[in-house]
């Protein structure tokens, strides 16, 4: 096989910029050119970027898949350290290198008719996709989501646009209920009865919507972030402890079903 | 072999001890798995030789997470060896590389001395097992580990007991984290190594200044990437100079220059392995940039470059 | 002392053994001669204390040129101690230095246990120097250099030698090319060392690929910046742990959070080294925000932050 | 003293790019907007660049002021490595910072008559700057130019619109004579007499410049490069070998008097 082969496999493309603007407070959407991932990828799956060549930092950085129209990916992204802050100065043109599509991601059970997703801060950025496939097939979505505040609350056009409702909570009370979007989940479970529940956000979070589904009976899939540097199953750094032995969140997830999952508040990556 | 393009031809081989192999790129142990995840990058067939994840007696979990966390030009991981035991390894890892072309070392770790010498027995049968790796320098275990690569006294235990069990060629994986790698070296080669591969990773540590709490779930963990080049070529080199069996060269290696300036320094492999992670193709992409090298440079046999530094 | 614009006042000073410092940043030797140039760009009476260039008994021509060579996230530097001897430091750097109000620790090199001793006994009739600063460690001359510090007699030997001739603050400084850093650490607590300061450079060695010579006309020479800072970081926290004088931490400090770092992982004090070059204002830049961040975190003293890893 | 004062000092200058071109083969002529070093600089003095702030190579750059008019600085630069690479990707806007005025400039004694300035490839950058000093105080310049191919040549106008006479040789002949600038050297001395030989370029051409002018009696000075880490004599890494020992080439330097330096071929920063 020539080093192009290894392309034409699809998984390792170069992508340039179509548009990268600030979408919220201290998060941008990147659009990216990006034919073979974006019509190769599935709701929940995501891709590891090389942000910079000749830069300090070296490793990829994983985002998952926002949306993917035609040829073009969009990521949301929250500017967090060296590399979303060099992600974040990139302008239209600019090229990289992405491997992707990667992991295992959401399940969509035939048969479903009515589903909750819960979203916590940028846990927006995977639920999107899966929110259209969702509606595509004629499923109910009902989105609950939280951020801090009304500034730092993403991809609301998308939601509005799929789903049945959407419920908001922040902490400071600047956009829906004051709070935590958790306090909104067991009404929501009581109230529509979701054949399935779709978690994605800060793992305290998480971890207390995998509780209340158990509690309600519903069964919920949760998507997980650990610190990723292959990001394609052979190194071993991101593993998640299940009941089934420990898994890579890169290829055996980032999605996995919650029952599943022996949660360690420890392996959250480090705060900023 | 002649290479498209050009009337040259450049011998790629290379021998470490009685292994012969079609060029100098290994793939450095624990960044590769077994191959199966890069198969879809590289094709296996263009590499030197797949130095495996390492192998243990019995299944070993690893440690906690966070286990990675990166550094100016490198990063700290620490895996600590977690891998599904022997057993496993020969029922799923071998056959699957007995289908492709490609040499096999199996990299072997121990957490105590009776432990190295089992794995070594249980791999001596099997046919598809070209070469072992003994790693007695992986800083990311309690018992065994990086103790048996600090002393010269262990360090030639180790040799001398896997060697009694093993006829295969035995390359002895050093640790960097030592006063004086090139004693270690001479300790090991006395017992019999047909080579020894340097580095492994230096202990090192990460805090972060938010939450005052180490990087790592288990506080200090090994560096790898560009960031240690300088210290594992410097080491290559007295190595090189102080034993007279083959050096398989690491550390760091990015690029063909980077290749290229581990065997001046004296390697006769060099093995990528953080660079992986970066550029998935980055084995077979050096592969044909040192082809390329000895081309531009009317090198006829890759193994001229061995050493060849100039004073 | 108050900030302004602020009303938490934080107090910054520290002690190393009998020497209180107004603050706990510190220039590393040799990165900041004896100040003169750098306080074109920064007020010394801004730092912490200045440690000067490596003194020597009579003036040294140090090594031939190239004499540094820039790595990935690091340089290599083989300078060799360069400097125009004791007496001349005595005329013409200290009573330049005396005009400023800044603390002073004479960075004191040997190639020679007698040349160590000789150069401490000519300083301690100096009133302009503060302390001593003995690098058992510097990887950039034949003899004596580094050869004191790998092992524990040596450093041991060495510092009880000094100690023997001097009442002024005594810091040893190690080398990180050892297998036991702690232990050595030991052994000079043991003979009397006031403080240790940690990590003179790692030992490295990078090979031009064009003209197959080393980028450093000695060949090898000593790495530092951000490229080493993980192992520097494990080494200050490996050695607060087993010693109970106060520790210098240094190794690739660029920003307030990498000083922070370092005195989480127990330094008592920082320096600044390789950072001069790329930024002549790190030092008072680094001191800034460390109050800055004490502010941020509403810690009272900076000496709070010593040793407060949380595991 | 405030972190400001260092660069009101004029020592540490933030400064943009105004333009950035190709000039030549693997040439580039880079235009800064730099009042404080543009004002001060004197010619042959030299400035210490940060082209990069998260980049993995960390050191600064150093470069010879070609030209300054008004607030601007013009610098001629090869690329080479990863710093003038990265230097070659700027676009106008782009900011850095830099430290200089730097060095010891060429010294233009005074009742000086005739000079004459031999510039091999990249030597022409501090040549430019003195050229045009020499002409406004009415000294004659002859310029003796020599680059690998005509291609490469730089520095045309300036050199043609200051000096009397302009040589050129080249080593495959496509511009001037076939050969080394070193040849037009002992002609020149014999025709022109000048009163001071300025000479900047690689060092085996310097040297053997300093030999031609001190056989024809004429005082010469030479502009050395050396690996510089600090660029302000702090760290020791750029040392010449003079007469009067070990002398620092970013401050007693770049610029020595031919007389002075103990040639030692040796110290010559990497080929590429
Ligand atoms: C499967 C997956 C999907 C993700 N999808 C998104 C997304 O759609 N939008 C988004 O904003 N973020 C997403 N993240 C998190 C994102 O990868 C990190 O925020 C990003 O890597 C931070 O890089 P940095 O250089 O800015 O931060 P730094 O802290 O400087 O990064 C340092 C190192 O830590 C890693 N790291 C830091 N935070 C995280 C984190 N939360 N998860 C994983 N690695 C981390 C970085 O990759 C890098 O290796 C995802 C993470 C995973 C694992
Ligand atoms: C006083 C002085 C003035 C200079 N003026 C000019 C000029 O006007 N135009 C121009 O094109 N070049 C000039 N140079 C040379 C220029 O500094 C180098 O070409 C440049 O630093 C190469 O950087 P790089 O990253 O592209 O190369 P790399 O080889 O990647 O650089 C690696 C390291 O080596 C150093 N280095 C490499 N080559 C040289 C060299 N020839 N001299 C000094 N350091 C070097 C770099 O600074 C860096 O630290 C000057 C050098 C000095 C000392
Ligand atoms: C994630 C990771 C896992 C590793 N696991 C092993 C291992 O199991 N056995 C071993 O001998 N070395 C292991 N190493 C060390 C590498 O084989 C290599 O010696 C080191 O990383 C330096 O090379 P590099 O800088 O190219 O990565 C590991 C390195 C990394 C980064
Ligand atoms: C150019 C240079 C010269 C140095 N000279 C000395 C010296 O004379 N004595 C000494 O103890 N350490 C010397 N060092 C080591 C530094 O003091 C410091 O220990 C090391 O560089 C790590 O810190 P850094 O990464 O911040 O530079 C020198 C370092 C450099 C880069
Ligand atoms: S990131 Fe390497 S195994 Fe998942
Ligand atoms: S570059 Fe540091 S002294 Fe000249």
């Amino acid at each position: 096989m020539t080093l192009d082969a290894a392309t034409e496999r699809m998984l390792l493309e170069h992508v340039s910029v179509i548009a990268n603007e600030r979408v919220a407070e201290g998060v941008g959407l990147l659009v990216l050119e990006s034919p073979r991932v974006a019509h190769a990828v599935a709701p929940g799956q995501f891709v590891h970027l090389r942000i910079e060549r000749d830069a300090s930092f070296i490793l990829r950085r994983p985002f998952s898949i926002h949306r993917a129209e035609g040829n073009r990916l969009h990521i949301l992204y929250q500017v967090l350290g060296d590399g979303t802050r060099a992600l974040a100065r990139k302008e239209r043109g600019a090229e990289m290198d992405l491997i992707g599509p990667l992991g295992h991601g959401w399940e969509m059970p035939d048969g479903i008719a009515h589903t909750l997703l819960v979203a916590g801060g940028l846990g927006a950025a995977p639920l999107g996709m899966l929110a259209e496939a969702l509606a595509e097939r004629g499923v109910a979505v009902t989105v609950a989501q939280g951020a801090p505040t009304v500034e730092r609350l993403v991809a609301r056009e998308l939601f509005e646009a799929t789903a049945r409702r959407v419920l908001v909570a922040t902490d400071d009370g600047s956009a829906g209920e004051r709070g935590f979007v958790t306090q909104l989940v067991d009404g929501l479970l009581a109230s529509d009865r979701p054949d399935v529940v779709y978690a994605c956000g800060p793992e305290v979070m998480t971890r207390i919507v995998a509780d209340q589904a158990r509690a309600a009976g519903v069964p919920c899939q949760v998507s997980l972030e650990r610190l990723m540097a292959c990001g394609v199953g052979a190194c071993l750094s991101c593993v998640v402890a299940t009941t089934s032995g420990q898994k890579r969140a890169c290829v055996d997830g980032p999605v996995f079903s919650a029952e599943d999952v022996l949660w360690d508040i420890s392996e959250i990556p480090p705060k900023h | 072999m002649t290479i498209e393009g050009s009337n040259i031809s450049v011998n790629m081989r290379v021998r470490l001890g009685t292994l012969e192999l079609r060029n100098p790129l290994l793939t450095a142990s624990g960044t590769f798995a077994s191959g199966q995840e890069y198969s879809a990058f590289v094709d296996l067939d263009r590499i030197g030789a797949v130095v495996t994840k390492g192998v243990s007696l019995n299944p070993w979990p690893g440690n906690a997470s966070p286990r990675i966390a990166e550094t100016a030009s490198g990063m700290l991981n620490s895996i600590g060896l977690q891998n599904p035991g022997v057993e496993a390894f020969c029922a799923k890892d071998l056959p699957w590389l007995a289908q492709h072309d490609v040499p096999v070392i199996v990299n072997v770790s121990g957490h105590s001395m009776a432990e190295y010498v089992a794995v070594a027995e249980r791999l001596e049968s099997e046919p598809g097992v070209d070469a072992l790796e003994i790693n007695i320098s992986c800083p990311n275990v309690d018992e065994g580990g990086m103790a048996f690569g600090t002393t010269c006294t262990a360090a030639a235990d180790v040799t001398r007991a896997v060697r009694a069990v093993t006829a295969k060629p035995l390359i002895i994986k050093l640790s960097p984290n030592v006063t004086d790698i090139a004693e270690i070296a001479r300790s090991v080669e006395a017992e019999g190594a047909d080579a020894v591969s340097l580095i492994n990773t230096l202990l090192g540590m990460a805090i972060d200044t938010d939450t005052w709490r180490p990087k790592l779930a288990r506080g200090v963990g090994g560096l790898s990437g560009p960031a240690i080049k300088p210290v594992a070529v410097r080491m290559v080199w007295q190595v090189a100079n102080a034993v007279g069996i083959p050096v398989v060269g690491m550390g760091g290696i990015m690029s063909t220059e980077d290749a290229v300036e581990f065997m001046l320094a004296g390697a006769t492999c060099v093995a990528v392995g953080t660079a992986n992670f970066v550029d998935p193709t980055a084995t077979v992409r050096i592969v044909e940039g040192l082809e390329e090298y000895c081309r531009r440079h009317s090198i006829s046999a890759v193994s001229d470059l061995v050493g060849a530094v100039k004073f």
